[in-house]
C-alpha cells in the first residue's frame, strides 16, 4: 500500500512542517520579524545543548552496544570520515573558482560545510521517530567522527592557497585549534554520552531514560525555538552579503546530502539511516567550527559562514531537506 | 595623616577583546608581571569588525573585558603584545591613570599619593 | 453529596494551602523574612516562565482544536477583551478620585489590573485538576487577549488627564510600547503555544506531553517559589506606601473577580472556568505591563505598581482568591 | 544465596563505577584534564543543585510522613548533631598537633567535615536504589540537621586556640555567619522540601512526582558531570598543597565513616540506612560550610578545605567510599 | 621608538541605563558617529530613583552600562542627548580622560601619545 | 552655552570585593553619603590571594565590582573603611578623576565644567 512517490513527498513536507519542532522554530524566526524583545537566556540555551547532546550521545551508544562493532559500524565511520575530508574539498573549489572568494575565506566556509549541525540530525531522527522509522544507531558515531577532519581539511586548504595562514606568529598551533573544535561541550557530551551509553548499555535507559530520553523532544522543540530566533537574525545580515553565496548556502546542502546518500547506499543503509547519513553531509556546523576556524584563520570573516550555516542552510535542511532527502531516501532504498 | 590610606599612582588597562582569545590576554598580562586583573567574562559590542553581539551556541560573536592596574612600564609591556593580538582579533585597550589601594602586604608603594597633590581622598 | 457551603469553603482553602504549590510559594516568602541569602538564578527563572507559558499555551491550543471555533469562544475572547478595558477604568476611578493619585500614577496602576497574571492562572489551573475539576480551554486563550487592551486603556486615561503623558517628546511611538508589551517572551511563547497546540491538536501531547505536561506541577512549584521570594521582597517596600494603595490591592481583585464570575456565568461557564475568568479579573500583571508602562509613562512610579501586582494582590489571591472564588463559582453555577 | 563478601565488594564497586552517574563525573574530570573548554552554565548547576535538594528533602518529608515521629527517629537525629560535633574536634586534632597547621586553618577545615555533602548522600542513596535496597527516610533528616552544627564547633575550637578569630572587630556577629551558614538555597530547599513533603505526605508523589522523582537520576548525572569538572580543577590545584593534607582527605572520611556506621549500627538501621549514615560521617560540605567560614575566619586559606572537600574527599567517596562503606555496612548488620 | 604601541587620547564614557533604555542609548551613541562601544547588559544599582535590584520576571529594575571611548565632539552630543533621557528614565553617566590603543587599520590617530608626555607607555 | 550639558568633577571608585563582602561594601558606601552605585555582580580575577575562579556552586571564589561616584571627601571615608576590610577579604580599590552626568534634580552642582577646562563636552 505504497503511495505514489509525488503524494508521499507532500506528506512528509506537510507533516514535517506540522510537527510542534518546526513550529517552534517558525515562531522563533517570526519574534525576529515582528522584532520581539525575546532571548532565551544563555544559560538555558547552552544547558539544552548539553541535554540534547548528551541524549543523542547515549541513545547512540546504547544502540552500539546493542549492535555491536560489526564491520558495517567501521565501514561507516571511515564513510563518515571521508565524507569530512571530501565535502570541505568541494565546497572550497566552488567559493575559490566560482566565487572568486579569498582562499581564506573560502577555506572557513568550506570547513563549516564539512562538519556536521547536531540539530539538524537531531530534527531529522525525531522526524524518523515521528514517522514511525528507525534508523542504524551507529549514524550518531558517524557524527561525532565528523565533527573534525574538516577543520583540518580546511586548514590544509587555507595554508596551501594563502601564505598569511601559515605565518600568522600569533597564530596558536593546530593543538589549540583542534582543542577549540574536538574538546568543546558540546562534543564533549555527545562523544562522553556516546561512551556512557555503550559502557552502560540498556539498563542506562531505565534509571537515566525518563530524564534523557522522554523528555526529548520537548526539550528539542524550545531548543529549536531559539533557533529561530538565532538563524533570523543571522539570515537578516545575510541579505548584505550576496547572491552567490545565497545560492551556495541552498546548493551545497544538495551536493553534501548526494554524497551521503551515495555512501549510505553503498553501505545498505536502512530508509532512516540513508535520511540521517544525507543529513551529515547536507548539514554545516554552527558551535565547533567557528571557533576552530576564528583561531586559526582570523582574516576570514566569520560573519559569512555563520550566515550561510545557521541562517541559510539551517533553515533549508529542516524545511525542505528533511521531507526532501526523505523521500530520495525511500526512492533509491 | 598616619590614618589616611595611601594610594598608589598606576595606569588601569581596560582591555575588551573576543572571548576566544582572553585565555591569551590573560597570558600576556601574566607574563607581563601584573599583579592582578578582574575579568567581566561576558559582554556585547560594536567596533570596526562590525556588532559582536553574543548568541548562546558560540563564543565566537563574544567579548570579554579585563581590567588590570599596573605600573607604567608593564602597561607598555602589555600594550605592545597587545598591538600585534587586536590587528587580527576583534579588541582594544583603554588606559587611564588611577590611584590603587592595595591590601598592605608590606607591598612596593613607591609613591604614595598625599592627600594635598593627589586626587583622593 | 454535596457538603454544605461554609464546610467546603474551608475544605478547598486547607487543600490549596496545603497543596505542593502554595507550600513552596510560603517557603519563598519564609525565606526573605529570614533574610536569607537566596536567589534563583536569572536564566532558571526565566527558562521555568518561558516553559510555564508554552505548556498552557499547548494545552490551551489543543483544546481549542478539540473543541473547535464555537460561538461560544468568540463571546468568551470578546469578553475577555472587555474586562480588559473595563477594569483599567475603574481602577483610575478608584485611584484617581478615591486616593487622590496623580494621574499618571493611576493610570499605570490600573494598567497593571486591566491585564491578566498568567501564574496565578496556571496555579489555579492547578487548584482545579488537583480537585478534579475541568475548565474551558478557551479559558487561556482569553488570557492571551487579555494582557493588552488594558495598555492601551491606561495609556489614553493617562493621556486625557495629563498633558505630560503625551508631549513627551522623548517618548516612545505607541507602537513600540505595544511591541514590548506584546511581544516580550512569555505573551509569544503563550500565543505561540496556543497557536501550535491548535495547529498540532492531540497528536503533539504524545510526543511533547511528557516535557510540557507531565513535568508542569514540578515546575510551577519552583516557578512559586520565586514568587514567593519576589512578593516577599516586594511587599517589604510596601509598607512605606500606604493603606491605602493596600487597600486597594485587596478590594480590587474582588472587583474583578467580580466581574470576571458575571461575565462567565452570563456565557454559561462550567465551575472550573467560572474558577479561571474570575482569576483573569482578578489578578494584576507584573510582566508585560511594567515594562510597557515605564516606557510610556516614565513618570509613573513604577514601585507602586509592582508592590501591588506582586506584592499583595498575587499573594491574595493564590492564598485567599483562589478557594473564595472557586466557592462562589460553586454557589452561583 | 549470599555471596562471599570480597566478590560482593567487587561487584558493588564495578556497578558502581559503571553507573551512568559515576561515569559522568569521569567524563567531567578527564575534560578537564584534556583542558577542553567546558562550563557548564552557572545557572544551570545552581537550578539542577536547588532541584536536587528539593527533590531529596520531598522525598525524606514523605517517608517521614509515612514512617512518623518514632524515637528512633528521634535518637537518629541526636546522633547526627552529635557526629557533627565529634567529626570536627576529631578532625582539628589530627590537623592541628598531627599536622602542625595553625589553628584558625585546622578549625576551618574540620568544619568542613563534620558537616556533610548533599551530593554524595544522593549518589549513595541512588546506587541504593540502583542496587534494590532500601533506606530509611530520616537520614535525609539527619542530613538537614548535619549541615550546621559542626560550623558552631569549628568557630568554638577557632576561637579557643586563637585569639584573632575572636577579635576580628570587622568580623560578622555569629548570626550572620549562621545565616550564611542555613540560609543558603541549597538548604533552605532540602529543609522546605523535608517539610513540604511530610505536610503533603504521598499525595504530592502524584503530581509533583514526575518532576521531582522520575527525573533525579538523569539530572544527578548531570550534576556529577559538574562535579567532576570542579573536582578535578581543585585536584589540580591541591598538588602544591602537600602529601599530609592529601593523606588527611583519604583517611578523615574512613574515620567519619567508621563512626557513622557504629551511631547506625547502635540504631538499627538498614543496610541501606547504614550506608547513608556513613556517608554522613565521611563526606565533607563545599556549599554551606565554605562560606560561612570565609566569613567567620577569613585568615584561614579557603582553598585548602574546598581542595580537601572537593578534590580529594568527594571522588574518593564516590568512587571508593560507596561499595566499601557498603560492604562493611552488609558485614556488620 | 617605532616599536611602541601608538594611543590616541579620548573620552571615555560610561552610561548607566535603566535596561529598557539600552537600545536607545546604543542608537544615541550610533548616532553621534561613535566608532564603537562595549555593552555590560546586567547590573544592579541605586541612585536618586531608588534601588535597582533586578528580579528575575521583568526589566523594569535592572540597569544596562555602556563604555564607548569616543573623540571630544562626539562625547558632547552623547552627553547632550542622555541630559534629556536621564530626567525621566534612571540613568547617569560619567567621562573621563583615557588613551586607547586601536588596531591599526590606518584610522586617524591624530594625537599619539609620546612616551614622554602621555600616560602609557 | 546654555545648551551644554553641565558636569560635576567628582570620585569614581571602582572596587572590587569578594562576592560574600559585597553587602558589607554597600553598606559602607551608603554610611558614607554616597549618591548611589552600580554593581556588576560576577566577575573573577586574580590577585595576591591568588586566583579566583568563580565555580557554580559557592561565591567563595568570586568576586563583585562596584562602581560609584562621589565627592573627594565621601571616597576618603570609603576608602578609609575598605581599607581595613581588605586587610582580610580579597579586594582592592580603583579611584580615577571623572566628570559627571546627573539627572537635573536641582542637585548640588557645585563645580560645573566648563566647556572651555573641563574635559567634555
Ligand atoms: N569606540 C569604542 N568604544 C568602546 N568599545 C569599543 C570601541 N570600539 C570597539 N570597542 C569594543 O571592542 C570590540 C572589538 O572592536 P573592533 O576590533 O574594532 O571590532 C567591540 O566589539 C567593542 O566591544
Ligand atoms: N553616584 C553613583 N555612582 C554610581 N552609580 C550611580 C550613582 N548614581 C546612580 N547610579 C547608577 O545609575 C542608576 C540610575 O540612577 P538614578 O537615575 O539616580 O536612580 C542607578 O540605579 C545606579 O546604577
Ligand atoms: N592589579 C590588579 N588589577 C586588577 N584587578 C586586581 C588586581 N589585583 C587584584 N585584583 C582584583 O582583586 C581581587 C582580590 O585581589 P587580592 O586581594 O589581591 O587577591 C582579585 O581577585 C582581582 O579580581
Ligand atoms: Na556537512
Ligand atoms: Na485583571
Ligand atoms: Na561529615
Amino acid at each position: 500500500a505504497r503511495n505514489d512517490p509525488v503524494t508521499e513527498f507532500f506528506q512528509h513536507s506537510l507533516s514535517n512542517l506540522l510537527s510542534p519542532m518546526i513550529l517552534f522554530f517558525a515562531l522563533g524566526w517570526i519574534a525576529v520579524l515582528a522584532k520581539a524583545r525575546m532571548e532565551l537566556p544563555e544559560g538555558m540555551v547552552l544547558a539544552m545543548s548539553y541535554y540534547l547532546m548528551a541524549a543523542i550521545g547515549l541513545k547512540g551508544g546504547i544502540e552500539l552496544a546493542h549492535e555491536g562493532w560489526t564491520v558495517t559500524v567501521v565501514l561507516a565511520c571511515l564513510a563518515g570520515v571521508l565524507l569530512g575530508i571530501l565535502l570541505p574539498i568541494i565546497a572550497f573549489a566552488i567559493l575559490r573558482w566560482g566565487g572568486g572568494f579569498s582562499a581564506l575565506d573560502a577555506a572557513a566556509i568550506a570547513a563549516h560545510y564539512g562538519s556536521v549541525s547536531a540539530v539538524t540530525f537531531l530534527t531529522a531522527a525525531t522526524f524518523l521517530t515521528r514517522e514511525g522509522y528507525s534508523y542504524e544507531g551507529y549514524t550518531i558515531a558517524m557524527m561525532a567522527l565528523m565533527e573534525s577532519p574538516a577543520i583540518a581539511v580546511g586548514l590544509l586548504l587555507a595554508r596551501l592557497s594563502d601564505r598569511r595562514a601559515t605565518q600568522a606568529e600569533d597564530g596558536p598551533p593546530l593543538r589549540e585549534i583542534v582543542r577549540e573544535a574536538l574538546l568543546n561541550g558540546s562534543v564533549i557530551l555527545l562523544v562522553g554520552g556516546l561512551v556512557i551509553g555503550a559502557l552502560t548499555g540498556e539498563k542506562a535507559g531505565e534509571t537515566v531514560g525518563p530524564f534523557f530520553f522522554t523528555l526529548f523532544q520537548g526539550v528539542l522543540c524550545l531548543f529549536l525555538l531559539n533557533m529561530g530566533i538565532e538563524a533570523a537574525r543571522r539570515f537578516a545580515d545575510f541579505r548584505e552579503v550576496g547572491a552567490f553565496l545565497t545560492g551556495f548556502g541552498l546548493t551545497m546542502p544538495l551536493i553534501g546530502a548526494a554524497c551521503g546518500l551515495l555512501s549510505g547506499r553503498l553501505l545498505g543503509f536502512s530508509e532512516g539511516g540513508l535520511l540521517l547519513v544525507a543529513i551529515l553531509g547536507a548539514s554545516a556546523s554552527y558551535i565547533a567550527v567557528p571557533a576552530a576556524m576564528r583561531l586559526a584563520l582570523p582574516q576570514a570573516n566569520p560573519a559569512y559562514s555563520m550566515t550561510l550555516a545557521l541562517g541559510i542552510t539551517f533553515p533549508f535542511n529542516v524545511i525542505v531537506g528533511i521531507p526532501l532527502y526523505f523521500w530520495i531516501a525511500r526512492l533509491i532504498h | 595623616m598616619e590614618g589616611e590610606p595611601q594610594l598608589q599612582k598606576l595606569k588601569k588597562l581596560e582591555i575588551v577583546i573576543e572571548a576566544i582569545k582572553l585565555d591569551q590576554v590573560i597570558a600576556i598580562i601574566d607574563e607581563a608581571g601584573a599583579s592582578g586583573y578582574t575579568i567581566v567574562s561576558s559582554t556585547t559590542g560594536r567596533g570596526q569588525r562590525g556588532r559582536r553581539a553574543g548568541g548562546g551556541l558560540t563564543n565566537v560573536f563574544r567579548n570579554a573585558m579585563v581590567m588590570a592596574v599596573v605600573e607604567d612600564a608593564v602597561a607598555a609591556t602589555i600594550l605592545k603584545r597587545l598591538e600585534h593580538l587586536i590587528q587580527h582579533f576583534a579588541g582594544m585597550a583603554v588606559v587611564t591613570d588611577a590611584l590603587v589601594l592595595w591590601p598592605d602586604y608590606g607591598r612596593d608603594r613607591s609613591k604614595p599619593a598625599s592627600p594635598r597633590t593627589g586626587a583622593a581622598p
